[in-house]
């Protein structure tokens, strides 16, 4: 197989949860609040979407909770700070802590293990798809879950509604002006809220894509900072949904290109390999400019 | 619409308290279909409080709003649009990174399916626009737009959403006299077709022209509802500070009269040939030129968007000149920062000191200090002499009518006009060599902006040259010297106060040379 | 106290009684009985001599790590970037203390300090270059810079700097770098360090709150824009205040390096950064409150174990009681007034009741 | 009446904790063994961060009878506490440390890795194998250089070249980046993968189950069954046999303090029987494999510890 596809699926692969998460953030924080919580959505995700599982002995039930989880998690961020009036910054860690302690105890309550929950039924494959079909193309779809395809569906989708509908354009004016939207007769908190639901629901599918997609387990505190890296995609992204796209596809191939350069170089320390990624994107950060500016009210509330 | 008995707005003992201060006092007012009812009031009398209770803004504390005799419950500004009510409010409220179309199509957008039709929404935004004679690019984003061109935006956007009832909220601070006039006749046709218009300006003279009613508020109450027909502006000044007749800003123009000089006075800055360029775009201050003497009172007039703003940062070292030279006081000043130029005695009052000069969280004390915190008189070997600030501050507030309660309270709690006093208490107070101002008299009310004439006029016989920029002609004809007219980043020409004439002024304005 | 009263104390009690209440709740959920939970907290960070011992030696890189935060975003920016500065930082004292060993203990102990400081200070002087050349949010640099440094010392210690095992560490300082002990209590001692935290914090809020730079870092943190018009140049006290910033982040690593670990091992930080954005925003941001929070995180942390072995419940609820009591804090404006409404209410209820009785 | 009372155990581990699927797990079950034998109840203690060691271990030893400790990163703090309570009995894995009343084992890893070389080497169809590992901690290093020598034997034996790929982790926690290594490693042809990674070995797993003609060697504990035939052998590191037998003989009052190091000649390290995967080998690689093990038995074969000592390994003829 030629190295070039190795790494393009890899790169999918490594980009498939960070652009759930992305996306997710992307959509709240264009509705103005401040989502630095993405990883404990993730991991609530990931959690749950085990649970659900497990409990039902249905993957795709396991997702559904999975994006439920994400939706609460979002949810208690989103109450917090737009109706008690949190600094958005604090509510968003305090959902991490709360997500990292959470998962952890109820990982030890409900399963009575720790570290590692028992494994579950995960999502389908693609060539298990493919397979009925037609003959499997020498294992090219191998080990890619059915949740890639339609993370990059869903990824589109929300591009296209923020840049065409009703609803996008509306969710930008919060995150403009509350005070503006809220004069021109939008209900500035539902906006918001949705938004912080709809984004918390996607980066808890990108927790469940982790556990029961790309794995079958959960593994405590197994998002191992990809919350944090989704938001960095969003920003250097420039809150704008191409840009956070492609700089998804950054870090998933910065990401990809260091572990197939470690297999292959292995004189290398390992360590420079682990650093790689990060040094990828801190060259083009420091090679890259542009203009747009995060939204004019991240972080206001009315 | 059938005209029934009762008013189509009615305030019923509407009372507004902030803390403990009473922004609104049982007000009882009474609006009529089809006619336009001007609020006028001090700065700080409350207007701005009482038409955000009528557009849901603000809860009032006691009392209710009736429409059309039916009490209605404006919990927010959604209820008020539904109820038919339009509001363009006195600070600016847009989005700066959507386009100039969608700011205006927000909150009734065309669409079908969800999906927005921008074709349609275009064609329409463009029609109003090409009715105001506003010159906005609906590309644009908001942000990008000089600050007037928002407030352009702004009432477009009113107007798009066909309000039955409209207010107004000092909306012409920022236009130019002949935008003010089209505006004006805007307001006519609406009244012709049976709207319902509130309108607040501290300008009387278009009070006068547009408005049948006008009633005056003081600290909060209503003083007296009048027919304008049967008022005169001096009535109604007199009635807004509740005591002597004082002078109207007009009669001002007659007032200025300096001592001519017996030698020349000497130079104090000098600009040659300046180009400033805004974010690699071709310059937009080209090759700009004059000089002004020391105690002069220099005036920049010119349509909003013609590089009035640049032209301010840049002589006062916000912004880079591309091009040209700069002396002050005989020291060449074209490549120092901001920090130097106020050193040497160089300030500036920008167009918009809410955003632009004022710490809105910080006690008004600590925005006073803020530029003068290393003078000697409020530090000691590094440590914030706070009782000196205070009382500085305290000073301040009383000698410029400030209406805050204390100098503990942030900016953010004052009203309009009141934020705009103390940018310029604390531009004044330091004393400049130069002071550039942006827009003065925005939001002031008559007693204000007519203290404000007098310490500019006060400043200049003490030997401070002041440059005004303002859309206003009328002011710049009191109140200068000279008056300059810059057009498309040009100056078209510079006229002596003997040879004042608004024709040729005009002319300029529109870029007709003569 | 009036309800409305935007005292912090009237509003921050109500907010923690609350957060207290839910924290037990989910207790008794797990199946602990609150009062003995509150107990086996106490006992745990303050019972005993050994305890209290541990919790202020916890709360060390706490107070510097929430002291660097918060310094930072009161002038406008948010340093996620602690963790990757404490660690250079502890690297950089380490390497230090252990390299200049030929010096004596009263130079090479705040040599090793002072260097930490500084490469923790430098570490962070990227972000603010970026965040002014090329409009790049520092918190995305920083979080880029904290993987970096992890991954890098990493690479040193079990290479260039590490002591030859294949542990990933460096070798021992020599014993002139050690933070003398004041304090014994069987193996374990409590040094300086603590103390001196604690009187940086102090120093910090009164440079901050009383003097003109902290006033004009305050200003910049405000509004950037009009501090530059009045004079104040935003970026370069952002510079500053950023890299004095990654300072303290530093020095809270060469200051474990020289009073708890005498050595640096991979994986230095178990998450001091994260926790220091804890710390600062548990104080809402100011550093005169700071002791307070990382003295009452410390005694989370320091207590962890005591209900692992205590009441057997999986130390994860640490997390959850932080969680808990930061959201509640955060919400303190809004707990605070409904508390006092009900309070009220209930008030004037019996007053009622008195009046019709009586 | 003292005796009667039941011992109180306290289980120390580093930050990786319980749920590791390997070296704190295998542990944990030889202690709850103990505890169902003997009638105690164990506690486990996690420690968060390397400054809670000494505390953590000076909390537990002053509330135990036994104290078990697990790791490497305990020893510097063992040095110091134990010794301060000589009426507490320490059980220390891996580390060598003296002290009257502490009894420390290490293992010879890299006996173990050794096998899992040997099987990976002879069972290679496109001569190359991989492993994955977590952290480059000493026993890992020894799992891998052992690892790199039974590969080099079974080249010998085999006479082709082996290549080895090494890809690590940088973590024992993040099974995501396990997966995606593991998949690497896959890409670039290597058909079997020796796992010494902890939490992160549940993704290679779960990378090698998706994947055709791709085999695991598991370590630390018997895993065949997870995958029956796509799992060839797991290699056995008896720590929870070793901790069993200590705590015995401290409940009988046959504490021995000491240092231990205990290998395949002590039963320690093994390899699991191969029950789903013999038939996959031919029957004289089974007596290769059945023949180093005699070796490693019998004591007559040093396998190198460190990754520098591999070059200089000479393959014994099997
Ligand atoms: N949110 C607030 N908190 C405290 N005080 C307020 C607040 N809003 C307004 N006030 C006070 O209420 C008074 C009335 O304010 P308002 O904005 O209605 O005045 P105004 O008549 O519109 O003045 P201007 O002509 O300057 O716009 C002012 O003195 C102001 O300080
Ligand atoms: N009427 C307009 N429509 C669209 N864009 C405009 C308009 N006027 C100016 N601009 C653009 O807005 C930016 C700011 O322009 P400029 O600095 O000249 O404004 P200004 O006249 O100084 O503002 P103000 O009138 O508020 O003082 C420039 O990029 C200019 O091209
Ligand atoms: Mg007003
Ligand atoms: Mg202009």
């Amino acid at each position: 197989m030629m190295p070039s596809f190795e790494l393009i699926t890899l790169t999918l692969l490594k980009a498939t949860p960070l652009l759930l998460a992305a996306f997710g953030g992307l959509i709240c924080e264009l509705s103005g609040l401040i989502n630095f919580a993405l990883e404990g959505m993730m991991l609530c995700g990931a959690f749950a979407a085990i649970l659900g599982a497990w409990a039902t002995g249905s993957p795709w039930l396991g997702l559904l909770f999975g994006i439920i989880a994400g939706i609460c998690a979002s949810a208690v961020h989103a109450t917090a700070s737009l109706k008690l009036g949190a600094n958005q910054i604090v509510s968003s860690i305090a959902v991490n802590l709360l997500a990292a302690g959470l998962t952890g105890l109820l990982l030890n309550q409900i399963f009575g293990v720790y570290g590692t929950s028992p494994t579950v039924a995960k999502l389908p494959e693609m060539n298990a798809l493919l397979h009925r079909n037609m003959p499997s193309p020498d294992g090219t779809f191998e080990g890619i879950s059915i949740l890639v395809p339609i993370a990059f569906a869903l990824a589109c989708g929300v591009m296209a509604c923020l840049r065409w509908t009703v609803a996008g354009l509306r969710l930008k004016a919060c995150g403009e002006s509350p005070e503006a939207a809220a004069a021109a007769g939008l209900s500035v908190f539902r906006i918001r809220f949705l938004a912080a639901c709809a984004g918390g629901a996607l980066a808890g599918m990108g927790g469940a894509y982790l556990s029961i997609g790309d794995l079958s387990q959960f593994v405590e505190n197994m998002t191992q900072g990809r919350g944090y890296l989704a938001i960095a995609a969003v920003i250097l992204g420039r809150w704008r949904p191409a840009g956070v796209f492609s700089a998804v596809l950054f870090f998933g191939f910065c990401d990809a290109a260091s572990e197939w350069l470690s297999v292959r170089w292995t004189a290398m320390p390992a360590q420079l390999f682990l650093g790689l990624p990060y040094a990828a994107c801190f060259t083009v950060l420091a090679f890259y400019s542009g203009k747009r500016r995060p939204p004019s009210a991240l972080g206001r509330v009315e | 619409m059938a005209i029934s008995g009762a008013p189509v707005v009615e305030f019923r003992n509407i009372s507004k308290r902030f803390g403990s201060f009473h922004a609104n006092r049982n007000i009882n007012l009474c609006v009529d279909q089809g006619e336009i009812h001007a609020i006028s009031g001090e700065n700080g009398a409350g207007k701005t409080t009482l038409m955000n209770m009528l557009f849901g803004r603000v809860m009032p504390d006691a009392g209710s709003v009736l429409l059309r005799g039916k009490p209605l419950r404006m919990r927010n500004p959604r209820d008020a649009i539904r109820a038919g009510i339009g509001m363009v409010p006195q600070e600016l409220l847009y989005f700066p990174q959507l386009s100039v179309l969608e700011n205006i199509i927000l909150g009734s957008e065309p669409s079908r399916a969800g999906i927005i039709g921008r074709r349609a929404a275009e064609k329409e935004v463009l029609c109003l626009r090409d009715a105001f004679g506003f010159q906005i690019d609906p590309s644009l984003p908001a942000g990008e737009l000089p600050f007037a061109a928002r407030r352009q935006v702004e009432l477009m956007r009113m107007l798009y959403r066909r309000a039955e009832i409209l207010i107004l909220d000092e909306p012409t601070s920022s236009l130019g006299p002949g935008e003010v006039e089209k505006f004006l006749d805007v307001l006519r046709s609406f009244r012709a077709g049976g709207r319902t218009i509130l309108f607040i300006s501290h300008r009387l003279d278009e009070v006068f022209a547009v408005a049948d009613k006008i009633t005056v508020l003081r600290r909060g109450s209503i003083v007296r509802t009048l027919e304008s027909k049967k008022t005169s502006k001096s009535e109604i000044a007199r009635l807004m500070v509740g005591g002597d007749e004082i002078s109207c800003p007009n009669a001002v123009t007659e007032d200025r009269n300096r001592p001519a000089a017996a030698s020349e006075p000497p130079p104090l800055l000098e600009v040659e040939g300046l180009c400033v360029e805004s974010a690699g775009a071709e310059p937009l201050i080209k090759c700009i030129s004059f000089s002004i003497a020391v105690g002069e009172i220099f005036g920049l007039a010119g349509v909003v968007g013609n590089g009035q703003r640049l032209l301010a940062r840049a002589l006062s070292g916000r912004e880079k000149a591309s091009g040209g030279k700069m002396t002050f006081g005989g020291a060449d000043i074209t490549r120092l920062g901001i920090d130097a130029r106020l050193r040497a005695g160089i300030s500036r009052l920008s167009e918009n000191p809410a955003e632009e000069a004022l710490l809105p969280d910080r006690p008004l004390w600590e925005n006073f200090l803020l530029g003068r915190q290393r003078e000697s008189k409020f530090q000691k070997s590094g440590i914030i002499r706070k009782g000196e600030a205070v009382q500085f501050a305290s000073d301040l507030i009383s000698e410029n009518g400030i209406a805050a309660q204390s100098p503990l309270d942030p900016p953010a709690s004052l009203s309009g006009g009141n934020r705009q006093k103390a940018a310029l208490a604390r531009l004044f107070a330091g004393s400049p060599k130069l002071a550039i101002l942006e827009q003065p008299s925005r939001g002031l009310d008559l007693h204000a902006s007519a203290g404000m004439r007098d310490k500019i006029f006060e400043l200049s016989r003490q030997g401070t040259a002041v440059i005004v920029f303002s859309y206003d002609l009328d002011e710049l004809l009191s109140l200068c010297d000279r008056i300059a007219v810059i057009y498309r980043g040009r100056l078209m020409g510079t006229i002596e106060r003997s040879l004042f004439s608004r024709d040729l002024l005009g002319r300029w304005m529109v870029g007709i040379s003569s | 106290m009036r309800p409305d009263s935007k005292s912090s104390f009237a509003t921050l009690l109500p907010a923690l009684i609350v957060g207290a209440l839910i924290c037990m709740a989910m207790a008794a959920a797990i199946g602990a009985r609150p009062l003995e939970l509150v107990q086996t907290i106490w006992m745990g960070a303050w019972g005993t001599a050994d305890a209290a011992i541990n919790t202020l030696t916890k709360m060390t890189p706490l107070l510097l790590t929430g002291l660097a935060v918060a310094l930072a975003y009161r002038a406008g920016l948010l340093n996620v970037g602690c963790e990757g500065q404490l660690t250079v930082g502890a690297l950089a004292g380490a390497t230090v203390a252990i390299k200049c060993a030929f010096l004596p203990s009263f130079l090479l102990l705040p040599l090793s300090l002072i260097s930490g400081a500084l490469i923790g200070g430098i570490w962070a002087w990227p972000a603010v270059v970026l965040r002014r050349w090329r409009m790049v949010h520092e918190v995305i640099s920083t979080l880029l810079l904290n993987y970096l440094a992890i991954n890098l010392c990493a690479y040193l210690v079990s290479g260039p700097l590490g002591d030859g095992s294949a542990m990933g560490r460096t070798p021992a300082i020599a014993p002139g770098a050690e933070m003398p002990a004041i304090l014994h209590s069987g193996s374990l001692y409590l040094t300086a360090a603590p103390i001196f935290a604690l009187l940086l914090c102090f120093a910090a809020s009164f440079w901050l709150c009383r003097t003109i730079w902290g006033f004009e870092a305050r200003s910049v943190g405000s509004n950037p824009e009009a501090a530059f018009n009045a004079g104040i140049s935003a970026s370069i006290w952002q510079t500053r205040i950023f890299m004095m910033s990654g300072a303290l982040a530093g020095l809270a690593g060469a200051l474990e390096v020289t009073a708890v670990h005498h050595r640096f091992y991979r994986a230095f930080s178990p998450g001091y950064g994260f926790d220091g954005l804890t710390a600062a925003f548990l104080a809402n941001g100011s550093p005169e409150w700071l002791w307070l929070s990382a003295l009452f995180l410390a005694s989370l942390r320091s207590a962890d174990k005591w209900l692992q072995i205590g009441l057997n419940i999986s130390p994860n609820y640490i997390w959850v009681i932080q969680a808990v009591l930061l959201l509640c804090v955060a919400c303190r404006q809004r707990i605070g007034n409904g508390f006092w409404r009900i309070l009220n209410r209930l008030r004037t209820n019996s007053a009622l009741n008195e009046h019709l009785e009586g | 009446f003292a005796n009667a009372a039941p011992v109180k155990v306290i289980v120390l581990t580093d930050a990786a904790g319980l749920g590791d699927k390997g070296f704190n797990d295998v542990c944990w079950q030889g202690v709850l063994k103990a505890g169902k034998d003997f009638g105690f109840e164990p506690r486990f203690l996690q420690s968060r961060e390397q400054a809670d060691y000494a505390s953590n271990l000076t909390l537990a030893a002053g509330n135990a009878d036994i104290v078990v400790t697990l790791g490497f990163l305990f020893t510097d703090s063992l040095k110091q506490v134990a010794p301060q309570f000589p009426k507490t009995r320490f059980i220390h894995i891996e580390g060598d440390i003296q002290s009257d009343n502490l009894t420390c084992y290490d293992f010879r890893s890299e006996e173990g890795g050794f096998l899992a070389g040997l099987v990976a080497g002879l069972f290679t169809k496109k001569n190359m194998v991989g492993a994955v590992s977590g952290m480059d901690i000493p026993p890992v290093e020894a799992y891998v250089s052992g690892f790199r020598a039974g590969v080099k034997t079974a080249a010998k034996a085999k006479g082709s070249a082996i290549e080895v790929s090494i890809a690590q982790a940088g973590s024992f926690n993040d099974p995501v980046k396990g997966k995606s290594l593991a998949k690497t490693l896959i890409d670039k042809g290597v058909d079997v993968i020796f796992r010494v990674a902890g939490n992160t070995g549940v993704g290679v797993s779960e990378a090698v189950r998706s994947a055709g003609g791709v085999h695991l060697i598991a370590e630390d504990l018997d895993q065949d069954g997870e995958m029956p035939g796509k799992i060839l052998a797991s290699t056995l590191k008896r720590m929870d046999v070793v901790i069993y037998n200590a705590i015995r003989d401290t409940t009988e009052n046959r504490f021995k303090a000491g240092h231990f190091w205990l290998g395949a000649a002590e039963g320690a390290i093994d390899l699991t029987a191969m029950k789903y995967s013999a038939g996959m080998f031919a029957p004289a690689d089974l007596e290769r494999i059945e023949k180093a093990k005699v070796l490693l038995r019998g004591g007559e074969l040093k396998i190198p510890k460190r990754t520098g000592e591999v070059d200089g390994f000479v393959a014994p003829e099997l």
